[in-house]
């Protein structure tokens, strides 16, 4: 009649002695799997500013903002507002150049409502990238213009050839 | 108990209601006043005894019904419709055929506003009971959300 | 001399121990004894059906895994499924076995925490964490598989997000092996214990014609000895090609409805192994266009999930948002008769029958 | 060692007696000072449980418990109980206030007043009352109206239940509890609990009554509201019964008491069937009291087995199993218990 009874106490009597397993969490830690969608990462450099994430975030998390500087975009502001965030990766999957995606970073907590909000883009970032292009054009312009001399400074050699 | 193939029962049942529809997927459009009756011969004389879903959808003009049924244990399944008029919508109830249908049509009530005539206990379930709108019909607008 | 007594109402609920979330039920009590019991769902509710409207098809797939949260990947499954019957869409081999691998992982996960939170409603708190501990295991399969544990949004409409990691196979195997132990511990601490049967057994008997009117499914529709599991019944996926059995109940009593449960993992635990053996290579993604846009109409999928059928009904008026989605979510139908089941039982009672039903409050509320 | 207290005691007692106190008042402060040692050993004691109760139940649940505060977590309980302190005590809107506030204060009453007759040595007992074991019943049965009373004041209903539970339980449970002892009251002769204990020396009483002992286990662990007992409190059902409004100290008075009453609970098992202090097979270079000691907190330590083994019976069962089962069991021991030893007398004498 008592024998279910008994044996119950058997299989906990059992686990008494047992090793347990528990992780001490803040010392020890589980090994993470590498698909961990943790706390978002944004690599300013590899962003083309092309929108795809903020379009595939079902919950509008992502907010890009960008300016032209010589025709070409650059992103002045990638704010992602991580309490309305899914943790779903889709903006990771959206994005072409790897340019958004997940650390294995989950403590996730703040103090602070606003410290939830992530601003990854730096101002000195922004005027970084911005000299960079401009650089990029002035020695492009720099180029194209010696390119331009040279040819000029061939042209009439070649005229003068041609006309002799 | 065998059953008939799918494509017989809607012959047949298309020669006895002559108001009902049936559009390429198969989906039965029975007019409401018909439908108790449909329903009842549906489940009395093709044993379709097991009423899966209850929804219903808003289309601006109209709003439909939409019934699921099938047979336990086998793999005949029905997906039927009703139009319910806009401006007064009430459909009969099938609780009295299907008990299942209790909640689901508190469900479609609470959300989409129609009245289900000879429901038992027809209240709001999911909202709250002073709430006034249906939410779920394509003109409500909500207020608030974030910034 | 005659004792005049009065019945009252006792609020059981929304924040309660043993509802499982945040439900409520109004109890008319004599004494100890259930009068009427009136249950009042929507505490939980978000309006993810209304949600859904205003996001693209990709993304109402994170909404639903917020549903059954227990057993996030059949509610993902539920939805993709509704969404390629709607447009056509060919899913590959070896997504399909994905599915049916995590599908079924996911059973296992869901059927645990209810066997566990049982345990716990009865009194029995070690059954519990028993039961979690094995559970962890299948959340690391997850989380190794989607980046997630509760929420994975794995699946993608025509196919899964991702293949297979390396190690993932090996680790799945061992958990399948270890299963048959775990539940035979369940045996020995919660099934066979006196106290425990003399609690559950004969308690809220549930007719399989009744069970059948009132469209419960799942365990407690087989509980009472119905055999109606889509696996079998309608096999949907590549279900067909495995061989399983649909654990039936004799009497209908909350015992069958958590033995059932603890049989049903043993089949899914049969499942996997066979799939992991069968599972081909190639493709995890069919052709599907990058924008989804589905042809106007609708479809209505079902599948089987571990609380029962989930349904889903998904109407396109050819845009890439959905016109309007609605899910058939098992626990909110199976809640349905409820209040006439608690009729005439004891408040310990209340609780034994309402866990025997297995809710998932994100489910009853959507 | 053995006589470690015992010599306390007698040199107090002289310290006192040449300090030039007359005799009545050195046994007055002798009894004072008996009885504090009692109290602290109770408080004390009590905290320990509640660790000890949170180590096992983790330890069965492959878990590791407590382990941050202090050493193994040892000072969990202290900082739970500082913890508590420093709560606001809410008193509910329509609760009886006086009744309300009396009940975490009284509750300490029946466990510290009963262990004034708990022999925890040879010659460690407070007061050596010769109807100690009727004692031990008579003021072990006032929790009841405790713990009803603070249900009932509460004004909640998920209270209410509780109290009517508690009524309910205690009084049909006190039945075969009485009853089982009776037995060894039968085979003593006495009601005097150092007679019982030295009646004892050859053979504990569990070998000559074992269904006395497992009727006394029972009937025990439903007394202390305890798994799988515990419908008083059960969480998944009312809560926590009689105690849902109490918070801060209030709580913890009662969470305390529990444990004092598991400690009593023990005491007299082991001084009924398990020979008190009496040492086993002869090992009696460890003291006495240590030995009664161990042997309370080995029985503590089976109560809290059984209480993370075993989900909660139901109401009517409970009722249907003490009233059906274990009265008549008991009655039947007693029975059993007259006529052996009738038997054993006409035989032998």
């Amino acid at each position: 009649m008592a024998k279910g009874l008994i044996k119950g106490l058997g299989i906990t009597l059992k686990h008494f002695f047992k090793p347990k397993v528990t992780v001490q969490y803040p010392e020890q830690r589980l090994p993470l799997p590498d698909r961990f969608y943790g706390k978002p990462e944004f690599y300013y450099d590899k962003c083309i500013a092309c929108n795809m994430c903020v379009n595939a975030c079902p919950n509008r998390v992502i907010k890009l903002e960008t300016e032209t500087v010589d025709k070409k975009k650059v992103v002045t502001k990638y704010d992602f507002d991580q309490q309305y965030c899914l943790f779903c990766g889709l903006c990771e999957e959206a994005c072409p150049k790897d340019a958004i995606k997940f650390s294995k970073d989950f403590e996730l907590t703040r103090y602070n409502r606003p410290d939830i909000k992530i601003e990854f883009v730096q101002p000195d970032q922004v005027e970084r990238k911005k000299e960079e292009i401009k650089k990029a054009a002035a020695a492009k312009a720099a180029a194209e213009a010696a390119k331009a001399k040279e040819q000029e400074e061939q042209k009439p050699a070649d005229a003068g050839e041609e006309g002799s | 108990m065998s059953q008939k193939p799918l494509s017989e029962i809607v012959e047949e049942l298309r020669s006895k209601y002559p108001g009902v529809e049936v559009s390429e997927q198969g989906t039965l459009t029975v007019p409401p006043d018909t439908l108790v009756a449909f329903m009842r011969d549906l489940k009395e004389n093709y044993g379709f005894n097991y009423l899966t879903n209850v929804t219903a959808a808003d289309y601006m003009e109209y709003f439909e019904t939409v019934y699921d049924v099938s047979i336990v244990g086998e793999p005949h399944m029905f997906h039927i419709k009703t139009k319910v008029d806009r401006n007064s919508p009430v459909v009969p109830s099938m609780v009295p055929i299907w008990g299942g249908a209790i909640w689901q049509e508190r469900e479609v009530y609470d959300l989409m506003g129609i009245t289900f005539k000879d429901h038992p206990d027809l209240r709001r379930i999911l909202l709250d009971d002073a709430w006034t709108e249906h939410p779920l019909r394509k003109d409500y607008k909500y207020e608030g959300g974030r910034e | 001399m005659t004792i005049k007594t009065e019945e009252f109402l006792l609020n059981l609920g929304p924040q309660h121990p043993s509802t499982h979330g945040v439900f409520r039920i109004i109890l008319t009590l004599d004494g100890e004894t259930v009068v009427k019991a009136v249950p009042v769902p929507g505490y939980l509710h978000r309006g993810i059906e209304k949600l859904a409207e205003s996001r693209t098809y990709t993304q109402v797939i994170p909404y639903t895994d917020r549903l059954d949260y227990l057993a996030g990947m059949l509610m993902n499954w539920g939805y993709v499924y509704a969404v390629e019957k709607l447009m056509n869409v060919e899913v590959p081999e070896r997504a399909e076995y994905i599915r049916v691998i995590v599908g079924e992982l996911a059973r296992i996960a869901s059927h645990l925490v209810a066997t566990g939170a049982y345990a716990a409603d009865i009194g029995g708190l070690t059954g519990f964490i028993y039961t979690f501990r094995d559970r962890e295991d299948i959340m690391d399969l997850l989380e190794m598989i989607s980046g997630a544990r509760l929420t994975p949004s794995y699946m993608r409409i025509g196919g899964v997000a991702a293949d297979i990691p390396d190690g993932f196979i090996e680790k799945c195997r061992r958990f399948i092996d270890y299963l048959p132990d775990a539940i035979e511990e369940y045996n020995g601490l919660i099934t066979g214990n006196e106290i425990f049967q003399a609690r559950t057994k004969n308690v809220a008997v549930l007719s399989a014609e009744k069970a059948i009117d009132m469209s419960l499914s799942g365990p407690v529709l087989r509980a009472s000895g119905v055999n109606y599991d889509l696996r079998k019944a309608r096999p949907y996926s590549v279900y067909d090609r495995f061989e399983f059995e649909v654990p039936l109940g004799t009497k209908g009593d909350c015992f069958d409805r958590y033995y059932v449960r603890l049989l049903e993992m043993e089949q899914s635990a049969k499942i996997i192994r066979q799939a992991l053996d069968q599972l081909p290579e190639g493709p995890i993604k069919g052709k599907v266009p990058k924008v989804i846009k589905p042809p106007k109409g609708e479809a209505y999928a079902e599948i089987e999930s571990s609380k029962g059928i989930m349904g889903t009904y998904v109407v396109s008026d050819g845009s890439t948002n959905p016109y309007r989605v609605h899910f058939r979510r098992p626990s909110f139908v199976n809640l349905g008769y409820l209040d006439e089941m608690l009729k005439g039982w004891k408040i310990a009672d209340v609780i034994a029958i309402l866990g025997s039903i297995d809710i998932v409050l994100g489910e009853v509320d959507a | 060692m053995e006589n470690l207290f015992v010599n306390m005691a007698s040199g107090m007692r002289s310290l006192l007696a040449s300090a030039g106190l007359p005799d009545a008042a050195t046994n007055f402060v002798l009894m004072f000072l008996k009885l504090g040692a009692i109290l602290v050993y109770i408080l004390i004691s009590a905290l320990w449980l509640v660790y000890m109760e949170r180590k096992v139940s983790a330890y069965m649940q492959c878990r590791i418990g407590p382990n941050r505060v202090g050493p193994l977590g040892l000072l969990q309980t202290t900082a739970d109980i500082g913890k508590l302190i420093s709560k606001e005590f809410i008193i509910p809107r329509c609760a009886d206030k006086k009744l309300f506030l009396l009940g975490p204060i009284l509750i300490f009453m029946p466990p510290l007043a009963v262990f004034a007759v708990a022999p925890f040595g040879k010659d460690m007992v407070a007061i050596d009352m010769n109807i100690g074991v009727y004692y031990f019943l008579a003021v072990a049965s006032l929790s009841t109206v405790i713990v009803w009373m603070a249900g009932w004041a509460s004004n909640n209903k998920y209270s209410l239940i509780g109290g009517m539970r508690v009524v309910a339980q205690m009084v049909s449970y006190e039945m075969p509890l009485i009853l089982s002892i009776v037995g060894v009251i039968i085979l003593t002769g006495t009601l005097n609990m150092s007679e019982i204990i030295r009646a004892q020396e050859d053979v504990w009483f569990i070998f000559l009554q074992p269904l006395g002992f497992l009727i006394y286990l029972i009937a025990g662990v439903a007394e202390t509201n305890r798994a799988p007992f515990d419908l008083v409190e059960g969480e998944s059902e009312i809560i926590c019964g009689p105690f849902t409004e109490y918070s801060g100290m209030g709580f913890a008075m009662f969470f305390l008491a529990e444990y004092a009453n598991v400690v009593l609970v023990s005491v007299m098992a082991v001084t009924l069937f398990f020979g008190g202090w009496h040492a086993p097979l002869g090992l009696t270079f460890i003291p006495s009291w240590i030995w009664f000691l161990l042997k309370v907190y080995g029985m503590i330590f089976l109560f809290m087995w059984f209480r993370w083994t075993y989900p909660r019976i139901r109401v009517d069962q409970l009722m249907e199993f003490g009233w059906k089962v274990l009265v008549p069991l008991s009655i039947a021991n007693i029975f059993v218990t007259g006529i052996g030893k009738y038997l054993y007398q006409t035989i032998r004498w």
